[in-house]
């Protein structure tokens, strides 16, 4: 297993949690808005 | 500056005056104009922002919107120079404590580029009936005297516009009564606004701001 | 009503006369600054030694007793007006250049006189080689202009918020930092022979950016005292 | 909610092309990859000081809060990425030159860029009424305005004349492969991109706290 994919997955990992909670972020501040 | 008003006099007006503590409203779209000499009362119930009109028209304090405007000597004075041509007592008003009663005064009027600061300082003292207390301690003035000294410090260099909030507070019987004198001939000398829930002083004043809960002021 | 350039220079020096007359009656503000300053210096020196052959450190070590004293005393002017509620009546008599200049000259003499006191200790104390005068007190000079400049104008800054001076020395570090650099390299220089021209118009930049920087920032620091 | 996909494919894709497509740098072998992190972070911690301090000079001059909540929003955001940038610096120090802080001028930088925001966001913290805060965080920004120009380009060469030990290889610009160059400035334009919008959320949030906190006093 050559160690820099094994990076690259790690860093996709990380990127695409850091997406899914600020879209989820997103959401929540969007009907904090409307309350 | 002469001690009276000269010819043009002074004129104090209040254009649409709106201020906000976070967001309460303390009065909003304020408008009226006085023009000197004279002696206006500001009354209202506590926290209808009779202190806080006053501190703006001192340029002590920035509106939330609407704008507060001074003329005097055929003058507009912009809010920034305003503190040189207005007189302000308040009990908030403190004084150096380590410094005595002279020494706040004369540096006040040496501050204020005044003439002769000492004599201006000690003539104001008796006026106010100080005399005799030049060298004592800011701190060791009771509270009716400190309050003499604030009406002193207000009238240092004659200013064409006095405001006084509360003045007779902590003042004895002999205090009120030659505040009340004292207050009836600067009104004839120069615009007086006397922020008082106080029957009394509210009774010198020729015309009134009301500042009614709602916030909203109508000149009586 | 006088008109307003002359008296605003009156009004710096009534203010600077009123700091040193109250200063005078209390003396809390130097007696606190000396003592910290000096036992500053003795506990550094007690613990270091003498050091007359490393005069890199000894230069680091001047300047940071001599910023420690001022972090510790500097703010002092200011925060004594907001807890004395006197800042309306300041407000009343004087612009907000002319009080923050008034200040400024004080806290200017109130570093000095620290540094008269800190500075000839720290040399006999720590045994540092026969400084070079000349330029030495040209790096203390520009480096008290800049170190009073920055600090006067964040202490009028923190005198405003809730810890008072509690503050002082985190808020401030940053922009004491480039002061401190330059000083100490240039203290360093002196001994060492080198030409201090270049830390000298350092500190002067500094000093007049910050100066200029306040000069445009007054206005705003008091607004609702 | 098409740019934010587009985001998180523009990102995604030149992340694998990093890995897979540039070569490596000569010299730095395999630690190339965290250049792709460490200096877009660096790039947006300078950006949102600099968005801080705009926004801080704009409320004075008009004292309208919202300009304040791009402030303060800006700045906290500056200090992730300043975190991230001086962690990440480390990190490739420690691979490279075996340590993890040398006061290298460029990780002297960030690191007082750290301590500005530290001091910014210490401050707020200390002002309870909204308006003061903003005005003198705004006076602060003010003053940090003029002190990081000395801290970034005369601070660090003076501390590096006085501490001259030899760097084992100083970081110059090495000529880079075309490859490493479009990945690397694709890289930074995502993160901008990230920065506006994180930026924007927290503004919002601003504001929702700024209204409830008025209901509620």
């Amino acid at each position: 297993m050559r160690g820099d994919l094994v990076v690259m997955a790690v860093a996709l990992l990380v990127w695409g949690l850091l997406f899914w909670y600020l879209v989820r972020l997103e959401r929540r501040v969007a009907d904090l808005e409307k309350r | 500056m002469s001690a009276a008003l000269g010819d043009e006099g002074v004129t104090v007006e209040a254009r649409a005056l709106t201020h906000r503590y976070g967001h309460r409203a303390v009065f909003e779209r304020l408008s009226f104009s006085f023009r000197g000499p004279g002696i206006v009362a500001v009354r209202g119930p506590n926290g209808s922002g009779k202190s806080t009109l006053l501190r703006l028209l001192a340029g002590l304090l920035r509106p939330s919107s609407g704008e507060s405007a001074l003329t005097a000597g055929g003058r507009t004075i912009p809010p920034r120079e305003r503190h040189r041509w207005i007189g302000y007592a308040a009990p908030d008003l403190a004084f150096y404590p380590e410094l005595t009663a002279l020494e706040n005064l004369s540096f006040a009027a040496e501050a204020r580029g005044l003439s002769s600061p000492a004599k201006r300082g000690r003539e104001r003292l008796r006026k106010v009936g100080l005399e005799g207390r030049e060298n004592e301690r800011a701190d060791a003035l009771s509270s009716g005297m400190a309050q003499r000294l604030r009406l002193a410090f207000a009238l240092l260099d004659d200013p064409p516009l006095l405001l006084l909030d509360e003045p007779g507070s902590h003042l004895d019987d002999e205090g009120r009564r030659s505040l009340a004198s004292w207050i009836g001939d600067e009104g004839s000398r120069r615009l007086v606004m006397i922020a008082t829930n106080d029957e009394r002083e509210g009774a010198l004043a020729g015309q009134r701001v009301e500042l009614g809960s709602r916030g909203v002021g109508d000149p009586a | 009503m006088p008109a307003s350039g002359s008296s605003s220079g009156r009004a710096v020096w009534a203010i600077l006369r009123k700091e040193c007359r109250s200063e005078w009656r209390t003396r809390y503000g130097l007696n606190a600054a000396l003592l910290f300053a000096v036992t500053s210096l003795a506990s550094t020196s007690f613990a270091v030694g003498r050091m007359s052959d490393r005069t890199d450190v000894l230069a680091a070590l001047l300047w940071v007793v001599l910023l420690f004293a001022a972090l510790a005393s500097l703010a002092h002017t200011f925060v004594r007006e907001t807890e004395g509620h006197t800042m309306t009546l300041l407000r009343l008599v004087a612009t907000p250049t002319s009080i923050a200049l008034g200040k400024l000259l004080f806290n200017l003499l109130f570093l000095i006189s620290i540094e008269l006191v800190t500075v000839p200790l720290f040399l006999i104390f720590m045994g540092a080689p026969a400084p070079r005068w000349g330029p030495l007190l040209a790096i203390l000079g520009l480096g008290s202009l800049a170190l009073g400049a920055g600090a006067t104008l964040v202490a009028a800054i923190i005198a405003q918020t809730r810890g008072r001076g509690a503050l002082f020395a985190g808020v401030s570090f940053p922009v004491l930092l480039p002061i401190l650099a330059a000083a100490v390299s240039g203290t360093r220089a002196q001994w060492s022979g080198a030409p201090v021209t270049a830390e000298l118009r350092l500190l002067a930049a500094y000093a007049v950016a910050l100066l200029a920087a306040s000069l445009l920032l007054y206005d705003h620091l008091w607004e609702d005292a | 909610m098409i740019a934010r996909g587009l985001l998180l494919l523009w990102i995604a894709g030149w992340i694998v092309a990093a890995f897979l497509w540039a070569p490596l740098v000569p010299v730095l072998g395999e630690t190339t990859r965290v250049l792709y992190f460490h200096i877009p972070a660096a790039w947006v911690t300078v950006l949102a000081l600099g968005w801080s301090m705009v926004h801080s000079l704009l409320y004075l001059k008009r004292r309208n809060l919202e300009h304040d909540h791009q402030a303060a929003a800006a700045a906290e955001i500056g200090l992730l990425f300043c975190v991230v940038a001086t962690v990440s610096g480390a990190l490739w120090a420690k691979a490279m030159w075996g340590a993890y802080w040398n006061w290298d001028p460029r990780e002297t930088s960030i690191f007082f860029l750290l301590l500005i925001y530290a001091a910014y966001l210490a401050l707020r913290s200390a002002i309870d009424q909204p308006e003061r805060r903003a005005r003198l965080a705004a006076v602060y920004s003010g003053i940090a305005f003029v002190s990081v120009p000395f801290l970034i380009f005369v601070v660090p060469r003076i501390y590096f004349s006085l501490h001259p030990d030899p760097l084992i290889n100083p970081r110059g610009k090495v000529d880079m492969d075309p490859r490493i160059r479009v990945v690397f400035f694709a890289l930074l334009v995502g993160f901008t991109m990230l920065f506006f919008w994180v930026q924007s959320l927290r503004v919002r949030v601003a504001r929702v706290e700024h209204r409830r906190q008025g209901s509620v006093a």
